[in-house]
């Protein structure tokens, strides 16, 4: 398990080869990606600066990825979230899991995606034409996340 | 009891400070946002009820009516937009 | 898009970068990489040999790309599957689908790997101690991409 | 009318042929079997009914009552394993 919070770009290629290297037990590995997009909420976004609650956020992170690994039957799990100023196109957080199958893999990042957008403490304030404004919080990301309850 | 008071993102703007030292005269976080809500403006505004923040002790969200300890450390922020 | 069959081995994170590079629209990338396993049905695994229809997968694989194209609004997808002989631990299949959203690039992502699961022509031979086998189609496959009938 | 037959995987190696030219009495991917299952030996029994094997026109999965045409592309394989 490697879950880090940093101001530095990462490398998927790198992270994946990482958890599989050596390994010949791991069947899926299912990956995720969220990048800075140009638009939101129907305005342009010049760039983004990301805030987050230092000492809080790994232990939220690191929750998550705990209770994913009691949900299903996980190999190895890498979690790794960007702070500080970010432009349109650079990648924000990497989530990827290892498992022998790939429905597991596949339902655990999605859940720690959905999770993060409502548990973990980062804050996103964008820089359009208009000047800056703080993200509000979405509401499907509720919704998003409000799914996984129902799974026993 | 004597609070380590946090605050992030908007609020933390908004309020002009990110952390301060707070002397709460009642013992929940209700008691707390209503203590810091009495400070007028900014505080009464962005604290009332029906706006959307959190609370956290110790680093984990509680809900309000939450039991508050001596020396803890409390973070009040709007909700999460990461990822 | 791009689809390809080959007997190369893939780089995740080369075909990953080549979809968001220079765009600023891409918010979600959803990525899957199955790997050989050394353990299948309980017995030891050690290489595998995968055989496909050539012409028919390449049709096969751009219907699934197509059809997850029409079910989700997609930016991007790439789909890569190795054949011939491969060892455990070695990337059998890669499959990333770029997306605005988050909850589209996961589903379409984990709806290609189910329908090509049971709709593209690959097979697989598992060398064993005790020899070779052609392995089986599981029922958890076809039960996996029946899920995705009751999606209107 | 005449076909061109290919196998896969298990079957090409039980049969030990990968593509052949057949020359079809019938109409239809069941006619078809049915030709080829009168081979008998491997044939009979591995195209037998309740047997899991897949057809193909043309590159595309057809169900039995599939009408076939001259010089079609036919494939008989097994259930698909990829990925």
């Amino acid at each position: 398990m490697k879950i880090v919070v940093q101001t530095e770009v990462f490398d998927l290629g790198a992270e994946v080869n990482a958890m599989s290297h050596g390994r010949t037990d791991i069947g899926a590995i299912a990956s995720f990606v969220g990048l800075a997009r140009d638009m939101n909420e129907g305005s342009g976004v010049q760039a983004m600066t990301l805030e987050h609650y230092p000492g809080m956020t790994e232990k939220a992170l690191v929750m998550l990825v705990e209770e994913a690994n009691t949900r299903w039957t996980l190999l190895d799990v890498t979690l790794i979230h960007r702070v500080g100023r970010l432009q349109p196109g650079d990648p924000i957080v990497l989530v990827a899991v290892a498992s022998s199958h790939r429905g597991e893999a596949f339902a655990a990042c999605e859940f720690i995606m959905d999770a993060l957008k409502t548990r973990a403490p980062f804050w996103k304030k964008e820089e359009t034409a208009e000047g800056e404004r703080w993200v509000d919080a979405r509401v499907s990301d509720d919704t998003a996340v409000a799914r996984w309850e129902k799974i026993p | 009891m004597k609070l380590r008071v946090l605050y992030f993102a908007r609020l933390r703007e908004r309020f002009g400070v990110a952390e301060e030292s707070v002397e709460l005269a009642g013992s929940t976080a209700a008691d707390l946002i209503a203590q810091l809500q009495a400070r007028g403006g900014v505080w009464e505004e962005e604290l009332a009820p029906g706006r959307a923040f959190r609370v956290a002790m110790d680093q984990e969200i509680v809900a309000l009516d939450a039991v508050l300890y001596d020396n803890a450390e409390v973070a009040i922020f709007p909700p999460v937009t990461g990822g």
